[in-house]
């Protein structure tokens, strides 16, 4: 193999042809999407499905489910350095590319969300400090930063590129101050994923989403935390297992398999009892309280009830009791589709707090409306997608991504 | 030595450190945001010295005056003149997208001829010589039909077709031509004028005072002031009608007027209008011949319902009883007249908030007929024959700001009446469906850019004259229709007397005893309460009243007028499309509207795609459920489902007219149309 | 003569330069330091030169350069002198730039209000003969450059500011005779003296007046 | 920095028993506020309308129907939805009568304002603006045009606020008092019915301050607590009922 000398030592990795073919199969994908963002960009965001009632769509859903499965980057770094389970080591760098995808796609797909991307930059030189999106926009750029950082070393670490000696060095000083960008990752990541919550919770006008809360943070803030922080150590655990299945080889060893699964668990433990709280409360209190019934929040088969359902109960409880056994979680086949339930309730969150809140009618002579995406907002986040696969496949080519896999495989 | 790697990317790092140290990056970004804050393909804004200059506005509903604002001579919008007495600062939704129908897609620039299927620009001088040749064969063997019902451009037209010697010259059906005739077989001098204003009840037996009859806006206006409460027969309720001061009597369609003879019953046998000539008459006709037992089954109105009403008229101070067409036309002068004799019984003509006796104007063109007579010529009659070969087609047609390919009853008759007719004209400053079918276009400048004038619209109070200036050189290529009616006639020999439209305007105003200098600037003149002479209570046309019973499970349209979507000369404007509703047109398909009883008894339900079919002709349509609808009725729009145009208003639904089937009229002989029995099956 | 001695000199900052990084490296391989001192500082030896003339090269483009890519310079369509107006003929500003009755601010004046004196020329100057030639005649009005202009989506009432120095924001031209250039932003189409929101607002600051938006927002 | 104290509230009051939903004060407000005309309108979930007329009924049958017809335009909310969400700053409320401002050039086009917003006022530019070839000839000087890619929404024309305070100043009148008349947005100086009014609520001159007084006057989905500047007023209880949403068992606020 041409590109041998810059695989790391000792594993094994396909042929580049085969590997090439790989890319090509991803570059259709990312040059749809490509298309797509160029349509937008150039035409306007007529060109999708978004319409006056539904400023916010799939793009926003998909940024909010992508930043919320990611948070296994900032919360695995939290526990590996600041609390120090050394176990972790094993996962870590993977938490932080997956990390490092999330974020970066969920920015891409930002520029395409809003109308003058050329004028994104007024976040920063213009901001209202009383916008939960002004934090959001501070935060998301600042922790991708601190992802790129993280991702950096690791790429250092390529055999060839480390033997630069100047690079080889630079890596090893990144490791020494890992613990610091990991403190400052999970001090941002703890504000951003609360304030994409709050960005739903503080709109007193939209009865749906309106959360009262703690201070200026509405519970919404919190109850995201919780969902990002319980899923992300989900989400990273699929992700190794698509790559174990694609590259037919163990990666990480069960045990530390097993403890992620058992922090997600725990922590979706958490999460979904005050999520239920939350809707129990919010039934109960908000709704009644504005004139509002909780059936009446409700419409079709597109945003109906069994969306709450399955989202508090099949994709919310049954994980939760199965991730805390473990005894499931020691059958891995259960532990991955326990996992996948967690993702699940947590994408289908992010989506009927984008999309129902504006669907539900606030007025009452006006009438629910539907909202599908069309291939302008697919084909793009599509492309995101492909966008992660590629760099995964690189990464995972080229480097010492798994510090396991070389025993796990010999 | 040359240049290492390692040394070239100090020279990059060093670039980079000495860039940020400079403006380019950060005034790089603040220039980009500002172009994208200035996209030079973003129209720019003019500016300039502003004024606001008078006109009349007779794009919409009826002649009214309107304000258009100017920035350094270029108008840029209408808005309602609050010193104009029929506008009183309101304006119409076609009113005020006026101005920039200026430059709709849809205007003719220059003038044209039929080449093939195509037209092809052409000289006026050419077009002038064209046309002075096929009139100089023609002789006397000409027509012209005209919407401008108000104007002095009409006496031109009509004083021409006079001096070639041919009587066929139209104006377009509306409200006043069986106004004009119901007035007259009561003894009325002129035009029944209505004193809206002063009325503390208003019956309104199916005239749309919103929409369609007579002066809308002033109407609202008149009804915004609360004085009067309000009373509505029609098929079709109007919003609002559940409060104290408005109500909705539900009637089946077309048969409104005939309310009014119940309502004398009760009132004569009140011992009202003993004494006034023709009493006799009419007690024995609406007591005897047909008692309100008979105009109940008729109109599906209770006698009760009747009799509360003559009780309310009989309370009110002051009431006044409109009569008209659903939709602004094809009413019967006879129903007209039975709505007028309430007025006459109840002593409210030539009375403070009654009926006035509007004097027709003098004659300031040679040989043009006066416009009572001009009003009793029945276009849609004429053109039915045309179309049967009953009467000769004229070689020359002419049709002057109006629209009768799309707008008259059945459109596929006048088609065919054009067609027989050898070379047809049209003076339209947008291309319309006659337009589209004429042998010669010759647009005409539109309202701003040329001079025009106003008498007293139907529906007025008192007689009134406004002018319009022109406030704009015209646009493009185009000519007042009046100017070029005028250098016709001389070219073919004719004297009209007047050699300009500003001079026939002026000899108007001199008729009248008005100032035209304050005309010119766009002031009203409005003549004191004008007093006829007495009106009786009866004609023995009145006998010919048809109450035919409404035939059980009959299924009848009730035409809509609505305003935004355009009327029949002029059809959805630009910025009108975002007031089309889709209780009117659902996803360009025309709505059927019906309320769930009548879907139920039909099979259908909400959005069934149906065939409307009556007598006439069929139109597509979607059902569109509607509780405002009574029983047995369905409901559907005007002025939508244009063949010819542009974007905003071409192929937008389905044109109604071609369901109307036209009548003639037993007593008066006059083509009546509007709510012909539909049958409706699923498509 | 200036190269001879860069080496020596980054010799030294070279070498300190990577201190840190090279430390940790150099005592693993103690065997081989010198050498690999030599070899780590010959690879170095220039550094700072190409940094520093990186750095050079980029802060002139910046500040010199730059400008002239953005900026094309442009003069009036017609060389008009305020000085043969104003010290001239004795005119009064406001009697071109006037008040109009509904408050509104005329700005320059039109071609017809020129016309009133320059029906036909009344001077020798070409200037004027080409004024009157290409617009009076012509019925045109002149597309003067003007260098305060605001965008459309700036509302500025002239009243509003009667009591300000004309000067406080516009050049004072009265004894100009020839124009100044004029510079035009090929991006933004912005003149270069164009008043950017923040003077409005320190100005409405200072004076209390409000900064809402919809002051001078349209 | 300090202001002028002005304690006006500039505000509507919409008569929902006048208004026949005829469209004038819709197409009046797309002219003046330079909307560009859109030739298909079948899809009201992309046009712009800053004024909106919707058609409520009391949802009997007939004969005991009802209808309303309801012109909707900006609330210029006492507490704006939009105006905390707007991450720069392209929402203010005019301290000078509470109009709640909407600054193009300024916005970014995240739509956070939309989404905030339970009265859809505000809209999005899809694409650029499209006029008919040589309509943009007609564009008033009074609002700049938008580009795609942004918010805009009902301003109450405070371009003619503007322009109203300058005639005072040219009049030598206080321009912070208007007189009532002398500042009327586009809609309510259309509307040929007479339903629509304008002037300052908190000047009991105003006619709408008596109107807004009326035991008949409500607001939009007031107990969301956005506290509207725009009035409406019916005699029908149902109307009201529909301005705002109660549980069955709650009385309509007025009652």
């Amino acid at each position: 193999m041409i590109d041998k000398a810059w695989i790391p030592e000792g594993v094994q990795r396909c042929s580049i042809g085969k590997f090439l073919l790989w890319l090509t199969f991803i570059g259709v994908f990312i040059a749809w999407g490509l298309y797509g963002a160029f349509v937008v960009l150039s035409q306007g965001i007529g060109t999708t499905g978004l319409d006056n009632y539904f400023g916010f769509g799939l793009w926003i859903t998909f940024d909010l489910a992508v930043i919320a499965l990611g948070a296994g980057a900032f919360f695995t770094g939290f526990l590996r350095y600041i609390l120090r389970i050394d176990q972790l080591k094993n996962i870590i760098n993977l938490t932080v590319l997956v990390g490092f995808l999330c974020y970066s796609g969920a920015m891409i797909v930002l520029v395409l969300d809003i109308g003058q991307p050329l004028r994104c930059w007024f976040g920063y030189w213009h901001p209202n400090v009383h916008s939960m999106l002004t934090e959001v926009i501070f935060c998301i750029t600042c922790y991708c930063t601190v992802l790129v950082i993280e991702y950096v070393p690791l790429i250092l670490e390529n055999r060839m590129i480390n033997k630069n000696r100047f690079c080889h060095h630079l890596a090893h000083n990144f490791h020494i101050y890992m613990p610091l960008f990991a403190g400052i990752g999970t001090f941002l990541s703890f504000f951003h994923q609360g304030s994409l919550g709050g960005m739903y919770g503080v709109l007193f006008g939209r009865p749906y989403a309106f959360r009262e809360g703690f201070f200026i943070w509405p519970w919404t803030f919190f109850l995201f935390i919780a969902s990002a922080i319980a899923s992300g150590p989900s989400f990273t655990l699929l992700v190794n297992k698509l790559m174990e299945a694609l590259s037919g080889k163990k990666l990480v060893d069960d045990f530390t398999k097993e403890l992620m699964a058992k922090i997600s668990g725990m922590l979706l433990c958490f999460y979904i009892f005050w999520k239920i709280m939350d809707t129990w409360a919010w039934a109960n209190g908000m709704l009644p309280k504005e004139g509002l019934t909780f059936d009446q929040m409700f419409y079709g088969l597109a945003y109906g009830k069994w969306l709450l359902w399955t989202e508090l109960g099949i994709c919310g409880v049954v994980p939760a009791i199965m991730l805390i056994i473990p005894a499931v979680r020691k059958i891995h086949g259960l532990m991955y589709i326990a996992a996948f339930l967690n993702c699940s309730g947590i994408v289908i969150n992010r989506f009927v707090q984008t999309v129902q809140t504006s669907a539900h009618p606030v007025l009452p002579f006006d009438a629910w409306q539907t909202y599908a995406p069309n291939w302008a907002e697919w084909s793009t986040s599509l492309m995101i997608v492909a966008y992660g696969f590629l760099v995964m496949s690189l990464s995972y080519r080229y480097l010492p991504v798994f510090p396991k896999e070389k025993e796990l495989n010999s | 030595m040359g240049l290492d790697r390692r040394s070239f990317i100090a020279f990059l790092a060093g670039g980079t450190g000495g860039i940020l140290c400079t403006p380019v990056i950060w005034k790089g970004l603040d220039d980009i945001s500002i172009w994208s804050q200035n996209w030079p393909w973003i129209p720019k804004l003019k500016y300039g010295q502003r004024e606001k200059k008078p006109v009349v506005c007779k794009f919409g509903s009826d002649a009214y005056g309107v304000r258009v604002e100017t920035a350094a001579g270029r108008p840029f919008v209408a808005q309602g003149n609050p010193d104009h007495p029929l506008s009183k600062g309101g304006i119409c939704p076609l009113g005020a997208a006026s101005v920039q129908m200026l430059y709709s897609p849809s205007r003719v620039k220059a003038p044209m001829k039929k080449v093939g299927d195509g037209f092809e620009n052409i000289s006026w001088d050419e077009a002038g010589k064209l046309l002075a040749a096929k009139i100089k064969a023609a002789g006397s063997d000409v027509c012209a039909m005209t919407g401008d019902e108000t104007g002095t451009t009409a006496d031109i037209l009509a004083g021409f077709l006079a001096g070639l010697g041919s009587e066929a010259c139209f104006l377009m059906p509306s409200e006043s031509a069986p106004a004009a005739r119901a007035w007259e077989l009561l003894g009325g001098q002129g035009m029944p004028g209505y004193d809206i204003e002063h009325a503390d009840l208003v019956l309104s037996l199916g005239a749309d005072i919103h929409e369609s009859w007579g002066t809308v806006v002033r109407n609202g206006k008149a009804m915004a002031a609360d004085n009067a409460v309000y009373t509505y027969v029609g098929p079709v309720q109007k919003a609002g009608t559940s409060i104290s001061a408005k109500t909705w009597v539900a009637c089946a369609p077309g048969t409104e007027p005939l309310v009014a003879l119940g309502i004398a019953a009760y009132l004569i046998n009140a011992g009202k209008g003993v004494g006034m000539p023709g009493y006799d008459a009419l007690k024995e006709f609406v007591t005897l011949t047909n008692p309100p037992s008979r105009v109940a089954q008729a109109t599906g109105v209770s006698e009760a319902t009747m009799k509360q009403l003559a009780g309310a008229l009989l309370r009110a101070r002051r009431p006044l009883i409109l009569t008209g067409s659903e939709f602004g036309q094809g009413a019967d002068a006879l129903g007209c007249a039975a709505g007028l004799v309430l007025n006459v019984l109840l002593g409210r003509v030539n009375a403070k908030g009654g009926v006035t006796d509007i004097p027709f104007t003098a004659a300031v063109v040679n040989k043009a007929p006066d416009r009572r007579t001009l009003l009793a010529r029945d276009v849609v009659g004429y053109v039915q024959d045309v179309a049967q070969g009953k009467t000769k087609p004229a070689k020359v047609t002419l049709v002057v700001d109006a629209n009768p390919a799309y707008a008259l009853p059945q459109p596929e008759v006048t088609a065919k009446a054009f067609e027989k007719s050898d070379f047809v004209v049209s003076f339209s400053s947008f291309m319309d469906e006659t337009a589209a079918r004429a042998d010669l276009i010759l647009p005409a400048s539109y309202f701003i850019e040329a001079m025009d004038d106003a008498y007293a619209p139907y529906g007025s109070g008192q007689a009134n004259y406004s002018v319009s200036p022109a406030i704009i050189d015209p646009v493009f290529d185009t000519k007042s229709a009046a100017e070029v009616i005028l250098s016709l006639a001389a070219s073919t020999g004719i004297d009209l007397g007047v050699a300009s439209f500003e001079e026939a305007a002026k000899a108007r105003a001199e008729a009248l005893g008005a100032d035209w200098d304050t005309l010119a600037e766009g002031t009203a003149w409005v003549a004191e309460m004008s007093n006829g002479s007495g009106v009786s209570l009866w004609n023995d046309a009145l006998r010919a009243l048809s109450l035919a019973k409404v035939p059980a499970g009959a299924m009848i349209l009730a035409p809509l007028a609505r305003l935004h979507l355009g009327v029949d000369g002029t059809p959805t404007t630009p910025f009108g499309t975002i007031t089309i509703r889709n209780t009117e047109l659902k996803k360009n398909v025309l709505c059927v509207q019906m309320n769930a009883a009548t879907a139920g008894k039909l099979g259908m339900k909400q959005d069934d795609a149906v065939q409307v079919k009556s007598p006439a002709g069929s139109c597509k349509a979607v059902v569109s459920l509607s509780e405002a609808i009574m029983p047995g009725v369905v409901a559907m729009p005007l002025c939508l489902g244009h063949t010819v145009g542009d974007a905003f208003s071409k192929n937008k639904g389905d044109n109604v007219y071609k369901l109307l089937d036209v009548q003639r009229e037993g007593g008066t002989g006059m083509s009546v149309f509007g709510n012909p029995q539909v049958q409706i099956t699923k498509a | 003569m200036f190269y001879n001695v860069c080496p020596n000199f980054s010799r030294v900052n070279g070498g300190c330069f990577f201190q840190i990084s090279v430390l940790g490296y150099q005592q693993k391989k103690d065997a081989k330091l010198g050498m690999e001192v030599m070899n780590v500082q010959r690879k170095k030896s220039c550094i700072m030169l190409p940094l520093l003339a990186g750095f050079v090269a980029a802060v002139a483009l910046g500040w010199w350069g730059y400008p002239k890519l953005v900026f094309s310079e442009k003069t009036q369509p017609i060389r008009f002198s305020h000085s043969v107006h104003v010290s001239g003929q004795g005119m009064d500003c406001t009697e071109c730039h006037f008040f109009r009755d509904d408050g509104s601010y005329a700005g320059l004046p039109t071609t017809e209000k020129c016309a009133e004196c320059h029906e036909e020329a009344v001077g020798e100057d070409p200037a004027e003969a080409m004024f009157v030639e290409k617009y009076v005649a012509e019925g045109k009005e002149v597309p003067w450059l003007v260098y305060q202009k605001q965008p459309d989506n700036v509302y500025f009432s002239h009243k509003a500011h009667e009591n300000q120095e004309c000067t406080d924001c516009h050049m004072d031209m009265s004894d100009v005779d020839t124009p100044q250039a004029y510079y035009h932003n090929k991006l933004t189409g912005y003149s270069k003296q164009t008043m950017k929101m923040w003077q409005c607002e320190r100005c409405h600051a200072e004076n209390g007046a409000s900064n809402a938006c919809y002051v001078c927002h349209k | 920095m300090e202001h002028k104290e002005s304690n006006i509230k500039w505000g509507m009051v919409i008569d929902l028993d006048k208004c026949t939903g005829c469209g004038a004060c819709m197409v009046a407000c797309e002219a003046e506020n330079n909307i560009a005309p859109t030739p298909d309108s079948s899809n009201k979930l992309r046009t712009l309308s800053w004024l909106l007329v919707y058609e409520m009924n009391n949802g009997k049958a007939y004969p005991e129907h009802d209808v309303a017809y309801l012109p909707r335009p900006c609330m210029q909310c006492g507490n704006p939805s939009c105006l905390h969400v707007c991450p720069v700053v392209a929402i203010d409320k005019n301290e000078e009568g509470g109009i709640v401002s909407q600054v193009y050039p300024r916005c970014i086009g995240c739509r956070y304002c939309m989404a905030a917003c339970p009265y859809h006022a505000r809209y999005f530019n899809w694409f650029d603006p499209i006029w008919p070839e040589g309509m943009e000839k007609t564009l008033t000087p009074n609002v700049s045009v938008r580009p795609r890619g942004v918010a805009e929404k009902c301003t109450f024309c405070h371009h003619k606020f503007a322009e109203a305070k300058e005639r005072a100043r040219a009049e030598g009148r206080d321009p912070s008092h208007l007189e009532e008349g002398d500042y009327i947005p586009a809609c309510v100086a259309a509307c040929p019915n007479g339903a629509m009014h304008f002037g300052d609520l908190n000047n009991p001159k105003h006619k709408v301050y008596e109107l807004s007084h009326k035991p008949e006057a409500f607001r939009l989905l007031e107990r969301l607590g956005t506290d509207p500047q725009v009035y409406y007023s019916s005699k029908r209880e149902w109307v009201r009922r529909q301005g705002d949403n109660y549980l069955t068992n709650e009385k309509t606020k007025g009652e």
